[in-house]
């Protein structure tokens, strides 16, 4: 993997410093180098916070700004932030209502969100949590408190940044983000493998010709590894992962988000993205709004996720609010 | 003899650095089976930075558990971070006001870590975590007290338990952590955790040998 | 190469099926199928076209919309569009105000467009044209005529669409796209080849621990292969192959973009930011706006380009007016 | 006979489409080397558009290249669009109004062929272009008419001198298309344009010779 950088080890503070120079009309630094916050939070609001690993660009700061995620904790490539990070988070969003703090169910950040709402209890701030959970290929629909919070977690902070910038109070926030993750299922197929730069070598293998039907976005293995497919098949088989699952049905209208892994050509989204819409289409479900890009990668994966999200009025809304952060722009 | 002192315990610490330093690549690749190929670096980022900065310095046994745990806790982040700087931190408080360790402290130390562990964790043995590892070396060191045996003799059976429990999760299915939604698809390999976890314990136990002979 | 497409032959097609249906309240269909234009152009504006080879997404049909390109005629795989898609994309964006067409210097694209000129000349459109040139490592400073455009084109575009949206007429549309692109220097490099769908196999080689200096969009060889080297000493090297060339001086005022070239992370896009930043400082020359992100790919290739464009008051103001595409979206 | 009827020219058309198909690869190969390898993509999605569009049709000779040259000028884009679509549109123009063709005919056609393509592009022989291939296979062409020469001795005269053209672009540096960016780098291969250039003339006088006989 012929790579941009420097020291493996300080690739992460590396980004940063060109994130937060390349970005400052949106974010700003705080005082703990692995915190990101946004400009100009407005007084008096729910404070909205995000946090994972990094090298899933947009993912996370990239969703920090207007109307979106308050502040971000960063953590080393693919590893959760400490929790000194997210009580540092919570601090740079408390307005004084509240934080709610809306990330992804990996045990490393279970474990140091948890810890990081203790700790900023004991200083006065209340954060509640939203922990997504999306990935229906992560876990059985029973144990669905399992699965993994991947793309979907977009949309959780679409919704929630909006309740939140349109005054909602810290209770409605977090239902209103609880309502999107649930609403919402996604699947990933995987079709070539990342190296954690300071590893050097892939970490899984996808042997070529073949493709993993599930993956996380770690390359966690899926639901099954199966011969390399056309685009058709592929919308066919993201389509009959998600649809059931929920079960999204004749009539529904969705969100539907299609992130490339990272290294797939965007060129490809938009066939898959073409094959996906005309399946929902046959099944009667209408997309209200479809987003179509890199959403949510794992550096140099290549491969797709398809996310989708039932909408009512309220999701509606919210999702159709303006944002502005370096990963979604929103009129 | 059968004890060390406390204050003599900066070596000790080294040597669970040079123990994770050393098996870095080789916890990464444990890693890469069925999590996703990291430990080993998140491991010796931590241990390395506690060298970095403690090399110089002077500490005892329980002050260096103290600041690894703190610069894991607080530093490193991850599942180690919370995981290990649980076990850490613990087990120095239990053990910070003892002028000597011997096996009674010892165990009472990391069991204290274990229990801190069980506190944020929810897997048992059994589950394919370093719980497997840890749980049967705190054992075999309960049970040595218990017997009255020779401080070393018990560091060396300490040793045998946690490495028969680090075996012990070849066969198992994961339960916890990244591995865990792999279901059966985790057997027939080590966990990572378990396996960092029985080169800490041999480190600590080797270098404890040394400080009592 | 694992992909998502069906027959190669049609990505192009479902390509554009997909980016129709994503973004359809920026862009439409028109009755070519090759060409793309915006949604609601204001009348009694000139019109502003590009076109181009597909393969190098967001470029060229991502930067049709509010305030920059009006049309955007789409070739095969890196591949000129033909006359006729030029024709048609000036006839989609004529307003009676003639039409500027703005696009890369590439034999193909010349002779299309030539033709297309000559023919829209014939049914009374009148449309002039700027041919951008920006790729330094392409031909020595004396044969400027030869070089290579690539993402420079994209800061073309931003002023060309800005002028005509401003009200500008043809010839001030005109002259505001040549000044942007005789006032803007890029430089690419290559870390890892892309394949033609069709092909199946990459059409050009950079040896593993080597990089190519100078790359063209299209892998064309650049100025030297050298051995892979760090974030800094790349940021080096492309200083010092654009500062010199225009040259950049002390006191100068530049818009920064530092594009992708398809596969590589973003996060590390950041990093080598933050060193060109650092380097550009150091001589003096202040980045009034920076972008960076995938500006302008060649599907899955590796490496970055850098673009640096000296600013005047006339240049500031256009770079600075909102715009809204899918590739780029400013507020 | 030293004529063919231009009505009996539709097997002329199909032999070129065969020449193009059956080289895809190895075109593509050769412009991968200094261009983008995309050149037998290029020229065989025309060529088999074409096919597929009349080879259910009845046409003359000049009007195949008529609507081959069209098809690759308004659906294939690329420089290979407007190049070989000038030059077989313009071939065909020269030669509509004819019911027999002979060795002066076909000269004249491919003579303006070749005049219109130098309104479009400036590369002269020597540029490492299709021009190399082109325009001494046009002489000869038009030597053999001078000297009255049996039509299929001036087409297997013709095909030699295409081939020479071809090969003389080894040794050039390219001076137009993308290729023309590598100086000197672009040395010691063939040129895409004129190796597909030469496989489309030898194609079309095999099948005039074989017309012939
Ligand atoms: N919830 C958990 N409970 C107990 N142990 C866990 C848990 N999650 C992870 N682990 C331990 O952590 C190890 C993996 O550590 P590491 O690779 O550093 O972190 P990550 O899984 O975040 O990449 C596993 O092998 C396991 O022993
Ligand atoms: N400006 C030009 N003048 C003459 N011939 C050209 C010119 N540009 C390209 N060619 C011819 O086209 C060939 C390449 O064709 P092709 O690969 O299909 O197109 P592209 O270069 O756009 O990929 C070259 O080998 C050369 O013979
Ligand atoms: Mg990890
Ligand atoms: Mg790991
Ligand atoms: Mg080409
Ligand atoms: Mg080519």
């Amino acid at each position: 993997m012929p790579r941009i950088m420097n020291n493996p080890d300080d690739i992460v503070d590396e980004m940063l410093n060109g994130f937060l120079k390349a970005h400052a009309d949106i974010v700003e630094a705080t005082d703990n180098k692995r915190v990101v916050k946004a400009k100009n939070i407005p007084a008096d609001k729910v404070g909205v916070v995000t946090g994972g690993g990094s090298g899933h660009k947009p993912a996370f700061i990239g969703y920090v700004g207007k109307n979106l995620c308050d502040a971000a904790a960063v953590g080393e490539i693919c590893s959760s932030p400490t929790a000194a990070a997210f009580l540092d988070s919570f601090k740079a969003a408390d307005q004084g209502q509240g934080v709610a703090c809306l990330y992804g169910n990996y045990s490393g950040d279970n474990m140091n969100v948890k810890m990081a709402v203790k700790m900023a209890k004991k200083q006065g701030i209340t954060v509640k949590t939203v922990v997504a959970n999306d990935d229906v290929a992560s876990a059985p629909k029973e144990q669905c408190e399992k699965r993994r919070g991947v793309a979907g977690e977009v949309l959780m902070w679409k919704v929630g940044g909006a309740k939140a910038a349109k005054g909602g109070n810290l209770d409605e926030v977090i239902a209103a983000a609880q309502k999107a993750i649930d609403n919402t299922r996604s699947v990933g197929i995987g079709l070539a493998p990342c190296t954690l730069p300071a590893v050097g070598h892939p970490n899984f293998e996808i042997k070529p010709g073949t493709m993993e039907v599930g993956i996380g976005h770690h390359g966690e293995p899926g639901i099954a590894v199966c011969k390399l497919e056309n685009a058709a098949e592929m919308a066919k088989r993201m389509v009959d992962v998600v649809v059931p699952d929920y079960p999204f049905e004749a009539g529904d209208e969705v969100v539907a988000l299609v992130s490339g892994l990272g290294a797939t050509p965007v060129m490809e989204l938009y066939v898959l993205y073409d094959e996906i819409e005309c399946l929902l289409k046959e099944k009667g479900i209408h997309v209200y709004r479809p987003y179509v890009g890199n959403y949510f990668t794992s550096m140099e994966m290549m491969g797709a996720t398809l996310t989708l999200m039932k909408l009512d009025d309220e999701l509606k809304e919210l999702i159709d609010t303006p944002a502005n952060s370096m990963g979604l722009k929103q009129n | 003899m059968n004890t060390f002192k406390n204050k003599d315990g900066k070596q000790i610490l080294m040597a669970m650095v040079k123990g994770i330093q050393a098996n870095k690549e080789y916890l990464g690749e444990v890693d890469g089976l069925i999590g996703d190929g990291d430990h080993g670096m998140n491991m010796n980022k931590g241990f390395t930075l506690f060298e970095s900065r403690f090399a110089d310095k002077e500490f005892s046994f329980t002050e260096g558990l103290e600041e690894l745990g703190t610069i894991l806790f607080a530093e490193i982040g991850g599942s180690m971070g919370p995981i290990y700087g649980t076990i850490l931190n613990d087990a120095a408080s239990a053990g910070e006001d003892e002028e000597d360790i011997d096996v009674k402290v010892l165990a009472e130390m990391l069991r204290s870590g274990l229990a801190g562990l069980q506190e944020i964790v929810q897997a048992q043995v059994g589950d394919k975590t370093l719980v497997d590892t840890l749980e049967p070396a705190v054992k075999s060191l309960e049970e040595s007290a218990v017997l009255g045996e020779e401080f070393s003799l018990a560091l060396n059976k300490m040793k045998e338990a946690a490495t028969d429990g680090r075996d012990s999760t070849k066969d198992m299915v994961a339960k916890f952590g990244r591995s865990s939604r792999l279901g059966e698809r985790s057997k027939g390999v080590l966990d990572a955790g378990a396996t960092s976890c029985c080169i800490i314990l041999t480190a600590m136990a080797d270098a404890m040998i040394e400080l009592l002979s």
